[in-house]
């Protein structure tokens, strides 16, 4: 089954990888067989996962503790989100949706304004003066490195303020704002590259091994 | 009008911010500082306390207490590590109902640890607790033994939920602040205010990028992105898809829009609709030009690779929410030579976006443009009331800056939010 | 000998750029599907060459082995894998070394995702890790020494429900076997008695929504291993001190081997990361010089 | 009914998460905590949902004749094979068993059919970059350069390449480090300055669905 299996794998890569040379039917094949085994996927893990272990585990304890009622609610809404299928029907999936828009919002708002607001404020907020506590020597690499965040975000905010033209120093400040912001882009784009090649290697590596054999 | 609106804005948070940090600073300068003292006297008792042997020396200061800020049904057992922390197994936690007998072990705490959360405490009850300072000997006959000294609560503890977590009280202030701005340049939006919205690069070159289309006599492509029309950004998109269908309207030029979800060509189609009608060329007006691609992502990219080589449109729009495929479609139309314009909020596609293309949108720049376009109240109002809140924050990190750099107050602990 | 020859054929693949330099200069830039066999050729042939290359191990991964090197036996680590198998070539091999470091260190493991394929790459780590010879003499035993909750659907507010109950997220553990009867899970009721939390993620849910709920509301401490394509987007986390070590894509992995000494995939890959890199590189750079001589040319 | 009923669902699940961030006490640490029960099962059905509209969608296809009937056919196929499989090993493993475990067959699909597709298609991302970075990216102005170089320096930083270059005149990892500095200083500030502008975006749009401003998502407008 191994073997087999490892064949299959190949097959399927150079399937999807010959998409490369052109779109063709052998890609297009197998990109019908990911969306289906990934469809089957999800649902597999969440019947056992979420609605099994979950759900019937809570309706129906297995060890003896209180069933949780309040479930079957929660199953009510989920079935109701079925109803979308159905065309006449359909409206009343806008239930169980403006339940889960509404907790995600409520949810979001507080996590968001939290963690990504007021806290990095609070650490941006800092001593840009960096010393060294044993020597009571400054740190330069540090110390420039707070200092140019203090400016990095306080001008890319002043980018993305709208309300206002980029006029004398209102805009030079911007100016300096999208060249932090474009270093940030520069560093997400090398990393990025970084990623897409290691999945390739990760790739390239599997048929080399496990197919060819020619790497130990 | 707009002027002196913002004129406005740019006082109001910084007097906020202002008092906030005064506020700040007269509590803390208020308070005493005794933390000295108290750490004097625990390194006084670990020094009185002799190096034992067996059994380790018990935990010191052991305090057990409800947990603060919570919806009860906790109790944080805490103690100072034994001198012999370093022989320690585990530090044992027993607990009980009464004070002298029936304990139970509850938990274990590893070498290192000084707290211990009780989660299984019922709220109104009174609790006992012990630490056993546990360590396990190897003997002779290979048995493992284990020998331990405990420390006990003196003081009952009784477990209780809270009306408000204190600590995030700083946070509910800049919330309420913010909401109450937000909601305010809504309202005033609607009833009928000017909101200012400043120039835009992109949203600038939308003219003179339509303009060279019908120069050279060749089409323009606009590209919303592949979600579907519950993303904020196809929204967007949509809306600057008005604008840009209103000049290709008066210029007579060839607009074409390929999408990738049912829903998109639908209001796509509605709005280009419109557009066409309100600058008078409602015949002009051709179904066809929002067609479906496919849902597939790189399909869609695949169909419109070739639509791009084929038919080298002058001009390229890409406005909406993008993935991986960005990079096909904005290598393709580079390399056929188009004027490429860019707008969306996926920080991992903008690079791409911003090497490859002529204009882009960063970000925010795509919700603002679609607010400045649409004239939306709701969107504009939203969009001042942010603003509002990135003032605030602006000012506080520069003040806040000043503040901890010259001074010895914590500021910053206010907005660290735990 | 497969080495030997993919070493002369890298360098005549390294030769022949020159030649492509060439062409883009004089405007008739190289195909699409040549560029294609380029990066298949820089990928494939230092893959086969089999070297290795040094790392330097930056302060960001030293943060979570220092981290890591502070808990002592016995700890309680949560390992939330929230990746699936198309970002594996950058995260499994951080999950197997952490793994290794892990049982090694006697730590206590619950490993749990949230996303579906997580636990299954979880068991593949585990897997893999048995197979060394210090961890598979400790004998260690399922339920006792590490578990496996499973997946549970609902990202976010999943980790929103542990803060206060793990038991009411994950009833039964993923081998159906009831949270209650788990001894490891004995003491445990919510991020409260975790050490450390360890996440593997590829987006989203995953290394902010940890930091958003389990460490800024619950006061969890949270190390993470992501993709290189998230990884930018959390370093405030970092610096904040909200995120306590950050292992980067695959340099990220192979640093993170090397400091805890743990030689596997990554460190194996890093070479032919290397190469790939510097062809993107030379490819930019030919790019840029054609565009500006054309430049040049026009406005003369 | 058809629309007050959904804006007051959505307002009273959104102002209980809201509020039970400040206020622990009952009813609100309760009520949130059923809320996310039923939020976890209401997004399982959701993921049924979308399986069973990919068999909706496919079967119209099949029906209609269209020319990627085939491959509509494969999808049904293979969606409803895998969930078979999964069935059968969830409901068959015995006690103490997953349909995850090692040596099933569910295992067998996905380490050997589901892996290498996923895997696969974001592989060939690698060579999309590249051929971008050879034909489209260009330092047309001054932004593109600065984004450009940063690039650059990441890319050669993070990885030894730069550091074996300079292996002959120094042992002192230097690209290393500065890539290591732009990650630390000036990338943690354009980024803090992106996620404190989302934060506020995200913050006025969840206000708007609470308070009804909001009504896209329950096919409303204003």
């Amino acid at each position: 089954m191994e073997l087999l299996g490892i064949w299959v794998a190949a097959l399927l890569t150079l399937g999807i990888f010959s998409f490369l040379y052109k779109d063709n039917p052998v890609y297009k094949i197998c990109e019908s067989i990911f969306i289906g085994v990934s469809a089957g996927y999800w649902a597999i893990a969440n019947f056992f996962d979420a609605l099994h272990k979950k759900f019937w585990i809570g309706v129906f304890p297995t060890d003896g503790s209180d069933p949780d009622y309040f479930l079957w609610f929660g199953a009510l809404l989920g079935v109701l989100m079925l109803m979308r299928l159905s065309s006449k029907i359909g409206w009343i999936a806008r239930w169980p949706l403006a339940f889960i828009v509404g907790a995600t919002a409520g949810l979001y708002m507080m996590l968001y304004f939290v963690s990504n607001a007021m806290n990095q404020v609070s650490s941006t907020m800092r001593d840009v003066i960096v010393v060294n506590s044993d020597t009571q020597l400054i740190i330069w690499g540090e110390t420039v490195g707070s200092i140019l965040i203090v400016i990095g975000v306080v001008s890319g905010l002043v980018y993305f303020f709208f309300s206002k033209e980029h006029k004398g120093i209102f805009g030079r400040t911007a100016r300096v704002g999208i060249w932090f912001l474009m270093i940030t882009f520069g560093a997400h784009f090398g990393y990025t590259v970084m990623s897409r090649m290691s999945l390739l290697i990760g790739r390239i590596d599997f048929l080399f091994r496990d197919w060819l054999h020619l790497l130990k | 009008m707009a002027q002196k609106n913002s004129k406005r804005i740019s006082i109001v948070p910084f007097v906020i911010v202002i008092s906030f940090f005064s506020l700040i600073i007269f509590s803390q300068s208020i308070q005493a500082q005794t933390e000295q003292e108290v750490f004097d006297s625990v390194q006084a008792l670990i020094r009185q306390a002799e190096a034992a042997d067996i059994p380790p020396a018990p935990v010191m200061k052991l305090q057990a207490v409800d947990n603060p800020n919570d919806k009860g049904g906790a109790i944080i057992v805490s103690w100072d590590l034994s001198v012999d922390d370093a022989e320690v197994k585990a530090y044992q936690i027993v607990r009980s109902e009464s004070k002298d007998a029936g304990f139970e072990l509850i938990g274990e705490a590893v070498r290192g640890n000084n707290t211990f959360v009780d989660n299984k405490v019922e709220d109104g009850k009174s609790y006992f607790y012990r630490v056993l300072s546990m360590k396990t000997t190897l003997e002779a006959d290979n048995t493992v033994r284990a020998v331990s000294s405990l420390q006990a609560t003196v003081e009952p503890v009784v477990s209780s939920a809270q009306w408000f977590y204190m600590t995030r009280a700083s946070c509910l202030f800049f919330v309420l602040l913010i909401s109450c701005a937000i909601i305010f340049y809504i309202n005033k939006a609607k009833s009928g205010a000017d909101i200012y919205v400043r120039k835009i690069a992109g949203i600038d070159a939308v003219d003179e990028a339509v303009g060279r289309a019908t120069e050279m006599g060749r089409k323009i492509f606009f590209i919303p992105g592949i979600q579907d029309m519950n993303d904020v950004q196809t929204i967007a998109g949509i809306a600057i898809l008005g604008r840009v269908g209103q000049l290709a309207a008066q210029y007579e030029t060839w607009l074409e829009v390929p999408v990738s979800k049912s829903l998109v060509m639908v209001t796509a189609r509605e709005t280009l609709k419109e557009a066409y009608t309100q600058v008078g060329r409602p015949d002009a007006f051709n179904q066809n030009q929002v067609h479906y691609l496919t849902d597939d992502q790189f399909g869609y990219a695949a169909a419109i690779d070739g639509m791009v080589v084929r038919e080298k449109p002058a001009t390229i729009f890409y406005m909406g929410a993008f993935f991986a495929e960005s990079l096909i479609l904005a290598e393709t139309g580079n390399a056929a030579g188009a004027i490429q314009i860019a707008g969306t909020a996926m920080p991992s596609q903008l690079p791409f976006f911003v090497a490859s293309c002529d204009y882009t949108l960063l970000g925010e720049e795509l919700f603002a443009a679609s607010a400045y376009l649409s004239k939306e109240p709701r969107q504009l109002g939203s969009l001042k009331g942010q603003d509002f809140g990135k003032i605030i924050f602006m000012a506080a990190i520069i003040i806040g800056v000043i503040i901890e750099t010259f001074t010895n107050y914590n500021v910053s602990q206010y907005f660290k939010v735990k | 000998m497969v080495s030997t020859i993919a070493t002369v054929l890298m360098w005549g693949v390294g030769l022949s750029l020159i030649y492509v330099l060439y062409r883009t200069i004089k405007g008739h830039p190289i195909e699409r599907r040549v560029v294609f066999l380029y990066i298949a050729l820089t990928i494939s042939l230092p893959l086969l060459m089999g070297k290795t290359a040094p790392v330097p191990v930056t302060a960001d991964v030293q943060q979570l082995v220092d981290a890591l090197n502070e808990l002592t036996p016995g700890s309680k680590v949560l390992a939330a894998f929230d990746f699936d198998p198309a970002s594996a070539p950058e995260l499994q091999p951080m999950g197997v070394a952490f793994m290794k470091y892990a049982f090694k260190h006697d730590f206590k493991v619950i490993v749990m995702g949230l996303w579906p394929q997580g636990p299954q790459q979880a068991n593949q780590a585990i897997e893999l890790a048995m197979k060394d010879e210090i961890i598979a003499a400790k004998n260690l035993q399922y339920g006792i020494d590490y578990v496996n909750l499973g997946y549970q659907s609902g990202a976010e507010f999943v980790i929103q429900y542990m803060g206060s109950e793990f038991k009411r997220m994950f009833p039964l553990d993923d081998r159906h076997i009831p949270y209650d009867s788990l001894p490891i899970m004995n003491d445990i009721s919510n991020f409260s008695n975790i050490d450390f939390i360890f996440n593997l993620s590829a987006g989203k849910p995953g290394t902010v929504e940890w930091i958003q709920i389990a460490v800024d509301r619950f006061g969890a401490t949270c190390g993470a291993g992501n993709t290189a394509v998230q990884a930018p987007q959390v370093y405030p986390y970092l610096r904040s001190g909200q995120l306590t070590g950050l292992l980067g894509g695959m340099s990220g992995g192979a640093e993170f081997e090397k400091a805890i000494n743990e030689k596997g995939q990554a460190s194996t890959f890093i070479f032919a990361q290397m190469i790939s890199h510097a062809t993107v590189i030379a490819f930019i750079i030919m790019g840029n010089i054609a565009f500006f001589i054309t430049r040049k040319k026009k406005k003369a | 009914m058809r629309r007050e009923i959904p804006l007051i669902i959505t307002t009273v699940a959104g102002l209980v998460f809201a509020v039970s961030y400040f206020i622990p006490h009952w009813p609100f640490g309760e009520a949130e905590s059923i809320f996310g029960d039923w939020v976890a099962i209401i997004q399982a059905f959701a993921i049924w949902l979308g399986a069973l509209n990919l068999v909706k969608v496919s079967l119209e296809k099949i029906y209609r004749k269209k020319e990627d009937a085939l491959y509509a056919g494969i999808i049904i196929v293979c969606l409803l094979l895998t969930i078979a499989v999964g069935f059968y090993d969830g409901f068959t493993g015995g006690p103490q068993s997953s349909f995850r475990d090692t040596g099933t067959s569910f295992d067998w699909i996905y380490r050997f059919v589901y892996t290498p597709l996923t895997s696969t298609m974001f592989a060939m991302l690698a060579f999309f970059v590249a051929s971008a970075s050879y034909r489209a990216f260009r330092a047309r102005n001054f932004e593109a350069t600065l984004l450009l170089i940063a690039g650059f320096f990441v890319m050669g930083g993070r990885v030894p390449l730069f550091h074996l270059l300079l292996k002959p005149f120094t042992d002192v990892p230097y690209f290393s480090e500065f890539a290591g500095w732009i990650m630390a200083y000036p990338l943690t500030a354009g980024m803090t300055a992106i996620m404190i502008g989302i934060a506020l975006g995200i913050m006025s749009s969840s206000l708007r669905i609470i308070l009804g401003i909001e009504r896209s998502h329950i096919g409303g407008g204003a």
